[in-house]
């Protein structure tokens, strides 16, 4: 556990947690089943279709209604980051080269509607989810990328051929076969994503089938409307004998959306929801509200969020194509100005790495380090002198600008290159357009001498692979909507990445993912700001909380019941 | 004998002869209504107030650059060493306030509140006014010709504002502003986001003065010196130029001051929508924004921006009020 | 400048019994069948849906240096009259024309060398001058306009302008709101004035002046036509001061003239029963005719609208004398005696022109009562 | 008089029909001033990396490359008979009337819109009712006590309450009531056919946010109204015949000052219907400016656009019913 | 200036004595006393009315005339009590029946107005409230006073619209003002004013917006009226035919003052005043013969705020220097009395006036 803070003396025992208890153990444990866990969101899901959405809390809350293949383990601490079978019997039985993965479900286990599910229906998922872009367009499309002539196969609405497409088998009703274009060794964490989770086709009306999602899990939808919210109750059809991982405590779970942000804290700090759906913590302005009260603190966990904010320095933009100039940056940087700009130690922790501590494949190590992480302008200098810019350079600084925390890190950056004259002008951009139209878009960069770019990238599941591939290898880099903002296209990174993932052995996978962060940290085109934090609050009422490092740093909402 | 410009004379000067006689003939140069006006105005002391707290605004805001160089005022300089980073809260009572910071610093970064207000400050005013502007120039255009030729061009012009009234003017300025961010009109940045914020306040809201302004031109059109200039020979842009906007003036003063402190709302709440201007330029909404999501951190952060807005928008007001009482023909 | 000397008045243009037969001098204006509609619209198509008959069918002629009173009745189109031959409207039909020249439907810019020849004082001296100006400006405009630059400049020319209609050349820099209505008006006069105009329009002049200072006015035009040798068209419903004024008077009714005579001849013998009434309806300052009133014929009603004006003679709704003929058909302005014309079937002191009996139908009791 | 309301209500479906016309254009138009292209639009509604192939297909079933006009017509097509989607297995139906169909969450524009007219309806209303009867009453006593201590205090609350930005007086409230005294604890929206009193009490806070600006602009209006008004003949004329002056004051001078009153009224409340979007945003309350925010942030043009029409839809017939109570208490338009 | 002197105040009672003084309120039905009316306004102290008496007797008839903004309009409203208290300060004394109406509280006041007394306005368009139709505000007028359910009401204001000659009176009485011509809607307000058989009837220029031929009927209209109602009536008017016409009493004001008072005979044949010469040579008149000139009153009205010195006229006044040691300049001439019921307020002498007047003046007229 990354519970390395020292845990404040709320000395009121009477079994009350400590700050931090949700990070490393289930905290209000309790067996009891009944009560109403009431969530509630600030805004809204991209979809809680499991097989439309990329958001890692509607990927945790799915599991309520939808079992995938494999899920994280509900569990405290790393054990959370372990991948369990749920709607299959075992994980993935991989072929040698990784290359075919064989899942067997369990049997009985029914939708909704009392039909039984089969493999078939997980196949239709996944059809739909990776290859249905005009109708489901918001889930990752791993499966498609991964899958053997998946760039072929047009989806299950356009391509009504019986065998759908041919690279997953279904070769009798509890048995799904995957055959993949490459060796990829981290199959079970994609079968970890909800849109591995079965769907009837017959009840599938693409887009709209959000409104009457078919439960295989525990609780099924009453109401679901986009503006205010879902509520669910038991599913009389789901049963806890072929559900190893799920009590299902809660009779009803409330899900309510638009909530103004400031009235979702004050109603987590009042006790009348069981948790900010989000999961991202509380915002700034509550911070201190729990922060000064021992008895308050005491009801925070403030887990990493599994995300990296970085800096990106785009290798093709004058004068960054020189490493020294990169370097210069990497040593001006303030970080622990960046981590106080947006609320200090309970926001982030100053970084030296890609993979964040959370995230599999962690390695730590500081290439560039200074003294308490506040940039050492001398080395700085230093490294300008040596790129041949003694005097400074100007140049553009990217950022988005509905993420105010983003701009604000970017204004810090903005004055701590000032400082060794380099002269960075903040131009920001709206979110939605900052890939598609701006920072990722190769032209629009070079023409805007758009050198520096803030980045934040969070795993899509937590390791090193699912964190690193899409922001340093050579083929993220995109006309337009690329991630790879450092234009990064190391052969010996790239090469690095695919050995990688065809490795078999956990063990040593895992380890070649701190030394592709090492690597690209010697490219010094990524300065490394902070791993993002969450202060996370647990009302009285919540019961069964811990936090799940696998979704992000939040709480894991298969595990939460509610005393209320 | 109701007209009203002789009401405003009786008290003054309407009688020029018995004037004469008791001044001795000494008051030869004529007193213009503007003159009159000001006298008037003069002696409203709360008016006065607001125009001199508006003067001293308009000041500011035009000088800021300069006024943060003498004064060593960086708006965007960090102070994180004056702020407590996990309350975010400036160290010290009072939001931060010290002789270094007067108005205290911002949470979280320490940034010298009186440096934003000041850097804030042109642009509220820039995009008031601008949009003001926009909106005046376009409105007095259309409602004099609609007033003053009348017909089928009336009819054009009066049907196309009432469409234009009929939209749902924030709606529209918040999904307008919400679109043209990045780049546009060859654009970008601070200079975008202005250029889009005058536009979009002022472009659909010229139909309110253009309303005004048509009434007034209709009504002028009938007053008799019109009719006399075009008995003289006078064309079209002569009467419309030499005869009605002078006697326009007055009303598109009135309304404009009036406007501004609207077009200032506007713009806060734009900024506080997070359409208006972005960060990390200072603005009074971005200012209160921010502030709206920190006030139980430091209340301070939040009442000085708005106070800054409250102040600036009276002062508008006292002196919109002011003038038109001054140049209100019937007087009081 | 130096046509100041034109034609003095001859004073006994008005007066001579010279009929439209007679030798007299070239008319300086000419009208003709003079007709004004203004049309009632309605939506937005501007469906036309009616028409005011402002002036309908109106034909005099203006000599040299005569006065033309016209009097009536509000909205009976006096205005409109006046704005048809000044051209400041574009009439319906009919022809008018000035010193010969056809000017019914010139052309704005065609007309601008006219408008030095015949010039408007207007009513409301509030109205009629921009309060934005100073009186140099405003007297100054026409020099302007016309592109005319006297000779000493157009400050002196205004100045000189200011003393002869009696301001102090002083005023110069003033603005109107300093001035009290008479002042004003006479403002508005040395405007009409200083191009040297052959003709003045002016359109009730002094009814916005109190009593006292109308006086003035009227005397400063009287003056004003001796010296220059000014033709006036004096608008006036104030039949006392037209009376003052006038050579030869027109009365209107509902858009059309139903008489029109020299002053004496109008005053001493009106022909028109309407003219008749319209005489003995005027207050006179004199206590002692309070008693013996006999001679007041009170009119029942009020003038009908211009929109739907009543068929045949106009007055016949609320004429005493009215007979079938009155309602079917419209006595055409005939000259009933030397010089004096009037437009009526009955008319008073002269033979009957309708071939009808009298007969008084139903029409006397919702027509008036002589008391 | 009929023939009045029938010539205004054809007017008024003219001018909807121009208005959403030009709403159109201008939604149609400003992602392309932002140097959108009709690719780039199609892509936001494919997923993170879009093929060619699928561009094309979204920009094919969208009609993305049409001309505006056509689009256009689809559109009003769509209002009255409904519009298809192929997305899915199955058309997506957008049914009458199809106020547009997000192509991003995959809802109708239009149920979702009735669904959220309730609660802008109740803010609305009941802010509209405490504005004008406050608004009013200050407004007529100032007029009345003109120069007085109360005159000078109530004119100078309403300045400030003008003056201060609505979203600052939302925010202070909402802080002091909501959070620091928990007098208004878990504000939300309570429809009114659910529980009239708690609707009413959880309503208090956004209407009194809402009604103090507009009762300071009403105040204001109405004080500068009744001073003109009361300085008319005919209030002289009343007060002549002996009328009793609170008479003088309510039937004579009250109701003429009103009049214009009325148009402004209409629009203001219009422009509430439209979405109070501030409010709605102070407090978290679903109605239309809260959707039109979401379809701001998600970039769903739609949504926006619905709301901006069925807003557009209030104003116009706003307009309609004030001209109509304009003849109804102004005898002298009925006739003209 | 300093011109609210105590002896003036005295003086002008004094003056009108000896009609007044002994008489009873029987037959003096409207007496005003000294009655001033200023404003305070931005520009100073306007004396829009600075001591104004005089007394009307039921069934007579006073007419008012002076130039515009002599105070006529201020002294009716005063009479009717129909000044802002706030505003206004009025001193003096108006006793109507019996009562005086100055001391007495606004509630008296406003249950005489409408009832007792009754007012004509001069523009009857703006005088009429636009939304209520006519036949509704001349029932309000008559339920203020008389206790009586709507349909008595209706029914007496369909008599009264027929009884000031508005044909088909039930269907017109659902008009609106803005249907009416502008005589009718002068009928209509007399109508109104009348609909309480008032005692005492003002009107402010009733006539001055309309025409000749319907100014003559509403003359006669009033006329008929007072003399069957017995009234006492005030006619304001600037048109000495008018008042010829109508009054039997004259009253002619100059910047707030009475200059000159008197049966109407004696007025017109006999004035005593400069001004009263000035407006009756200003006046073309269409009963005499055609004279050349007309001879206007020279200069403009005076400023209320400045009235000038002395006698108020003498700026305007060709006689100014006839009286010596320049007299008109400094003092205020007061009102006397030249012949029975007639005053006048100058420093000439009646035998120079008799003088000018017969020599000079009356010739030119
Ligand atoms: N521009 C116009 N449009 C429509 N109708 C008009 C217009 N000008 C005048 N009229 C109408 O024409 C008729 C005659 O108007 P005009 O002004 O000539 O009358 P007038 O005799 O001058 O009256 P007054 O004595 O009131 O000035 C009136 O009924 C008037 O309403
Ligand atoms: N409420 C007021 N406040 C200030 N001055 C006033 C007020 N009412 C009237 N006056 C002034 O008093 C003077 C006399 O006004 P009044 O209306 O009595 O004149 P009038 O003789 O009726 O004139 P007219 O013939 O124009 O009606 C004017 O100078 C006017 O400006
Ligand atoms: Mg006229
Ligand atoms: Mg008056």
């Amino acid at each position: 556990g990354s519970s390395d803070k020292d845990s404040d003396g709320s000395k009121g025992g009477g079994g009350s947690a400590k700050a931090d208890a949700g990070l490393s153990s289930i905290v209000n444990a309790s067996d009891k089943k009944g009560g109403t866990v009431v969530y509630e969101h600030s805004s809204g899901p991209d979809s809680l279709d499991p097989g439309n959405t990329y958001y890692g809390w509607v990927q945790n809350f799915s599991r309520l209604y939808a079992r995938a293949l494999v899920t994280f383990k509900p569990a405290a601490g790393k054990e959370g980051l372990e991948v369990v079978p749920d709607l299959a019997t075992s994980l993935g039985k991989a072929s040698p080269d990784a290359k075919t993965w064989t899942y067997t479900l369990r049997k009985g286990v029914k939708f909704q509607d009392g039909t039984e599910i089969t493999s078939k229906d997980v196949k239709y998922a996944i059809e739909r989810s990776n290859f249905a872009p005009e109708a489901l367009s918001n889930g990752p499309t791993y499966f498609k990328a991964y899958l053997e002539g998946g760039d072929k196969y047009k989806g299950p609405y356009k391509d009504k051929s019986p065998e759908g497409l041919k690279s997953i088998e279904t070769p009798d009703p509890y048995t799904i076969t995957f055959k993949l274009n490459k060796p990829f060794a981290d199959m079970d964490y994609l079968a970890a994503f909800s849109q591995t989770a079965p769907v009837p086709q017959k009840a599938d009306k693409g887009a709209e089938y959000v409104q009457n999602i078919v439960s295989s899990g525990p609780y099924k939808f009453d109401s679901y409307s986009e503006s205010s919210g879902a509520t669910l109750s038991r599913n009389p059809e789901w049963d806890q004998a072929s559900d190893p991982i799920r009590k299902a405590l809660p009779d009803k779970i409330e899900l309510k959306l638009n909530v103004n942000a400031t009235t979702v804290d004050e109603h987590l700090l009042s006790d009348t929801i069981t948790a900010d759906a989000a999961g991202t913590g509380l915002q700034s302005k509550t911070q201190p509200k729990v922060l000064v009260k021992a008895d308050e603190k005491a009801k925070t966990d403030n887990p990493y969020a599994g995300a990296l904010q970085y800096l990106a320095m785009n290798v093709n933009v004058k004068p960054f194509d020189n490493i020294e100039c990169r370097k210069a940056v990497q040593y001006a940087v303030d970080k622990a100005g960046a981590v106080n700009a947006i609320g200090g130690a309970v926001k982030g922790d100053p970084a030296s790495t890609l993979i964040p501590p959370s995230v599999s494949g962690y390695k730590k190590f500081d290439l560039y380090a200074t003294p308490g992480n506040k940039g050492d302008a001398a080395k700085a200098k230093a490294a300008l002198t040596a790129c041949g810019k003694p005097g400074g350079f100007s140049t553009t600084l990217t950022a988005r600008a509905d993420r105010p925390d983003e701009v604000l890190v970017a204004t810090q950056i903005q004055e701590s290159l000032k400082k060794v004259g380099i002269n960075a002008d903040v131009k920001t951009f709206p979110a939605d357009k900052y890939f598609t139209d701006f920072a990722g878009v190769p032209d629009w960069v070079h023409k805007n001498n758009a050198g520096l770019m803030m980045m934040a990238w969070g795993a899509d599941w937590p390791t090193g692979f699912g964190f690193l591939d899409q922001i340093v290898n050579g083929s993220a880099i995109k006309p337009s909507g690329g991630t790879n903002l450092m234009e990064l296209n190391d052969p010996k990174i790239n090469k690095a990445l695919t050995d990688g993932i065809g490795t078999v052995d956990p063990a040593a996978r895992t380890a070649a993912w701190g030394n592709v962060d090492e690597l690209v940290m010697q490219n010094a085109s990524v300065v490394p700001l902070f791993y993002k934090k969450n202060l996370l609050y647990r009302p009285e009422s919540a019961a069964n909380v811990t936090v799940t490092e696998a979704y992000l740093g939040m709480y894991d909402y298969v595990l939460m019941s509610s005393t209320k | 004998m109701t007209a009203p410009i002789e009401t405003t004379g009786s008290a003054a000067t309407a009688q020029p002869e018995a004037v004469l006689e008791g001044a001795g003939g000494k008051q030869i140069e004529g007193r213009s209504l503007g003159r009159i006006a000001w006298t008037r105005f003069k002696r409203d002391k709360v008016a006065m107030a607001g125009g001199v707290v508006v003067i001293l605004l308009v000041l500011v805001a035009v000088l800021s650059k300069p006024i943060q160089a003498v004064f060593g005022l960086d708006p965007n300089a960090f102070n994180q060493d004056l702020v407590d980073p996990t309350l975010l809260a400036p160290k010290g009572g009072f939001g931060g306030m010290s002789w270094d910071h007067p108005l205290g610093v911002e949470p979280q970064t320490g940034r010298d509140i009186l440096a934003r207000i000041i850097e804030g400050s042109w642009v509220s005013l820039v995009v008031a006014a601008g949009s003001t502007l926009l909106s005046v120039v376009i409105g007095v255009v259309m409602g004099v010709v609609a007033g003053f030729y009348g017909g089928w061009v009336d009819s054009a012009i009066s049907r196309m504002m009432d469409t234009f009234l009929a939209f749902p003017l924030l709606l529209f300025a918040i999904s307008i502003s919400a679109s043209l961010q990045g780049n546009a009109f060859g654009l970008s940045g601070l200079p975008l986001r202005i250029a889009v914020l005058i536009f979009v306040i002022g472009f659909f809201s010229w139909p309110y003065i253009g309303r005004i302004v048509r009434a007034q031109t209709l009504s002028l059109r009938e007053r008799e010196f019109v009719e006399a200039a075009r008995s003289l020979g006078a064309r079209g842009p002569f009467i419309l130029f030499r005869e009605l906007l002078p006697n326009l003036v007055a009303p598109i003063l009135v309304y404009s001051t009036l406007l501004i402190p609207t077009n200032i709302l506007f713009e806060a709440s734009l900024s506080f929508l997070g359409v208006g201007i972005a960060p990390p330029q200072a603005s009074w909404g971005g200012m209160l924004s921010t502030a709206v999501d920190l006030y139980q951190v430091d209340p301070m952060f939040m009442i000085i921006p708005g106070m800054a807005i409250f102040i600036t928008v009276l002062a508008f007001n006292l002196l919109g009020d002011g003038l038109r009482d001054a140049l209100d023909p019937r007087g009081k | 400048m130096t046509d100041l000397s034109k034609e003095i008045p001859e004073q006994g243009a008005g007066q001579g019994p010279d009929g439209a037969d007679g030798p007299a001098p070239e008319p300086l204006l000419k009208v003709t069948g003079l007709v004004k509609h203004f049309p009632i619209t309605k939506g937005v198509l501007k469906r036309k849906v009616g028409a005011v008959q402002a002036v309908d069918g109106l034909t005099f002629d203006v000599r040299p240096g005569e006065t033309l009173g016209v009097v009536g009745e509000s909205g009976c189109g006096k205005s409109t009259m006046g704005r048809l031959i000044t051209r400041l409207l574009e009439p319906t039909g009919g022809k008018v024309e000035f010193e010969g020249r056809d000017i019914t439907h010139l052309s704005t810019g065609a007309m601008r060398p006219m408008r030095r020849d015949v010039q408007m004082i207007f009513q409301d001296p509030y109205g009629s001058l921009n309060p934005r100006h100073t009186i140099g400006g405003i007297v100054g405009t026409p020099f302007k306009l016309q592109g005319i630059q006297p000779e000493g400049g157009v400050k002196k020319e205004v100045q000189r302008l200011l003393e002869l209609v009696g301001l102090s050349p002083e005023h110069y820099n003033r603005y109107p709101h300093e001035f009290s209505g008479g002042q004003r008006q006479r403002i508005g006069i040395a405007r009409a004035l200083a191009l040297n105009p052959k003709l003045v329009v002016a359109d009730e002049p002094v009814s916005a002046l109190d009593v006292s200072i109308q006086a003035q006015v009227v005397n400063l035009l009287d003056d004003l036509q001796k010296e220059l040798g000014l033709t006036y068209v004096i608008i006036a419903h104030d039949l006392s001061v037209i009376r003052h004024v006038s050579d030869r008077i027109a009365v209107m009714y509902l858009g059309k003239i139903v008489e029109l005579a020299d002053r004496t001849s109008l005053y001493e013998s009106p022909k028109h029963p309407y003219t008749k009434a319209l005489l003995s309806a005027v207050p006179v300052p004199d206590p002692s005719r309070r008693g013996g009133k006999s001679d007041r014929i009170l009119l029942k009603g009020d003038v009908p609208s211009p929109i739907k004006p009543p068929s045949g003679c106009r007055f016949h709704t609320r004429c005493w004398k009215a007979t079938e003929v009155c309602r079917t058909t419209e006595p055409p302005l005939i000259q009933l005696a030397p010089g004096h014309q009037a437009a009526c079937h009955h008319p008073e002191n002269v033979p009957d022109q309708s071939a009808q009996t009298a007969a008084v139908t139903g029409g006397a009791s919702e027509a008036g009562t002589t008391k | 008089m009929a023939a009045y309301i029938i010539r205004r209500v054809f007017a008024a479906v003219l001018l909807l029909l121009v208005v959403s016309a030009v709403t159109f254009a201008i939604f149609f138009l400003v992602p392309r001033l932002g140097g959108q292209t009709t690719d780039s639009l199609a892509a936001q509604y494919i997923g993170k990396s879009p093929t060619p192939d699928a561009i094309a297909a979204v920009k094919k079933n969208l009609g993305l490359d049409d001309p505006v006009y056509l689009q256009f017509w689809h559109f009003i097509k769509g209002i009255v008979v409904g519009a298809e989607y192929n997305f899915g297995p199955n058309p997506s139906v957008c049914h009458v009337p199809c106020f547009g169909y997000s192509f991003k969450t995959h809802v109708e524009i239009w149920p979702e819109i009735v669904q959220r007219i309730p609660v802008t309806l109740s803010l609305a209303v009941g802010a509209a009712v405490i504005w004008v009867l406050s608004g009013v009453a200050i407004g007529v006593l100032s007029a009345l006590k003109r120069g007085s201590i109360i005159d000078r205090l109530a004119m100078g609350v309403a300045l400030a309450g003008v003056s201060l930005p609505m979203f600052f007086t939302g925010l202070v409230s909402l802080a002091l009531f909501s959070f620091h005294w928990t007098i208004w604890e878990g504000l939300e929206f309570v429809p009114f056919t659910e529980n009239p009193g708690q609707w009413a009490w959880n309503l208090i806070l956004p209407w009194c946010t809402l009604a103090f600006l507009y009762s300071a602009l009403y105040a204001r209006l109405t004080r500068a109204g009744m001073l003109e008004t009361m300085g008319e003949d005919y209030i002289r004329t009343a007060r002549a015949k002996g009328l009793r002056e609170s008479k003088v004051v309510v039937k004579h001078g009250l109701r003429a000052a009103l009049t214009p009153l009325v148009t402004i009224f209409g629009m203001d409340f219009a422009l509430l219907l439209g979405g109070a979007v501030i409010t709605e945003r102070v407090y978290s309350f679903q109605g239309m400016g809260a959707f039109a925010i979401q379809g701001v942030t998600q970039s769903d043009l739609p949504k926006v656009m619905g709301v901006t029409l069925v807003a557009a839809f209030f104003i116009v017939v706003c307009n309609l019913l004030v001209d109509l109570v304009y003849a109804a208490i102004d005898p002298r338009v009925r006739l003209s | 200036m300093s011109d609210v002197q105590k002896p003036d105040t005295e003086k002008a009672t004094t003056g009108t004595g000896a009609a007044a003084g002994s008489a009873g309120a029987d037959e003096k039905f409207l007496s005003v006393r000294d009655l001033r009316i200023h404003f305070d306004t931005d520009d100073g102290l306007v004396k829009s009315v600075d001591g104004v008496s005089f007394d009307l007797k039921a069934g007579q008839t006073l007419g008012i005339v002076g130039e515009s903004g002599s105070g006529k309009s201020v002294t009716s409203l005063g009479i009717m009590g129909l000044h802002n208290s706030e505003r206004a300060r009025i001193s003096g004394e108006i006793w109507l029946d019996g009562e005086e109406l100055i001391g007495a509280g606004t509630e008296r006041v406003r249950k005489l107005r409408g009832q007792k007394m009754a007012m004509i306005f001069q523009d009857p368009l703006s005088a009429l409230h636009p939304y209520y139709s006519i036949g509704a505000q001349i029932v309000e007028a008559y339920r203020v006073h008389n206790a009586v359910d709507k349909k008595t009401a209706k029914k007496r204001a369909v008599e009264m619209l027929d009884r000031v000659g508005i044909p088909e009176p039930a269907r017109r009485y659902d008009d609106y003002p803005h249907q009416f011509s502008g005589g009718m809607r002068q009928r209509a307000m007399i109508a109104m004013a009348l609909v309480n058989n008032p005692q005492l009837l003002i009107a402010d220029e009733p006539t001055t917006a309309l025409d000749v031929t319907v100014q003559a009927q509403i003359l006669d209209l009033i006329r008929d009226l007072q003399k069957e109602f017995h009234s006492a009536v005030v006619i304001i008017t600037h048109d000495l035919g008018v008042v010829a016409e109508i009054a039997d009493e004259l009253l002619v004001m100059y910047a707030g003052r009475c200059i000159e008072r008197g049966s109407a005979e004696k007025v017109f044949y006999r004035p005593q005043h400069p001004y009263t010469w000035g407006l009756l040579g200003s006046m073309p008149r269409i009963d005499r013969e055609q004279t050349d000139r007309l001879v206007p009153v020279k200069g403009t009205p005076p400023s209320l705020i400045n009235v000038p010195s002395g006698c108020a006229f003498h700026p305007r006044c060709p006689y100014a220097d006839v009286p010596k040691d320049n007299i008109t300049r400094t003092e205020r001439p007061e009102l006397r009395q030249i012949t029975d019921g007639h005053f006048s307020a100058c420093h000439m002498t009646p035998a120079e006036r008799e003088r000018i007047w017969t020599e000079e003046i009356a010739p030119k007229l």
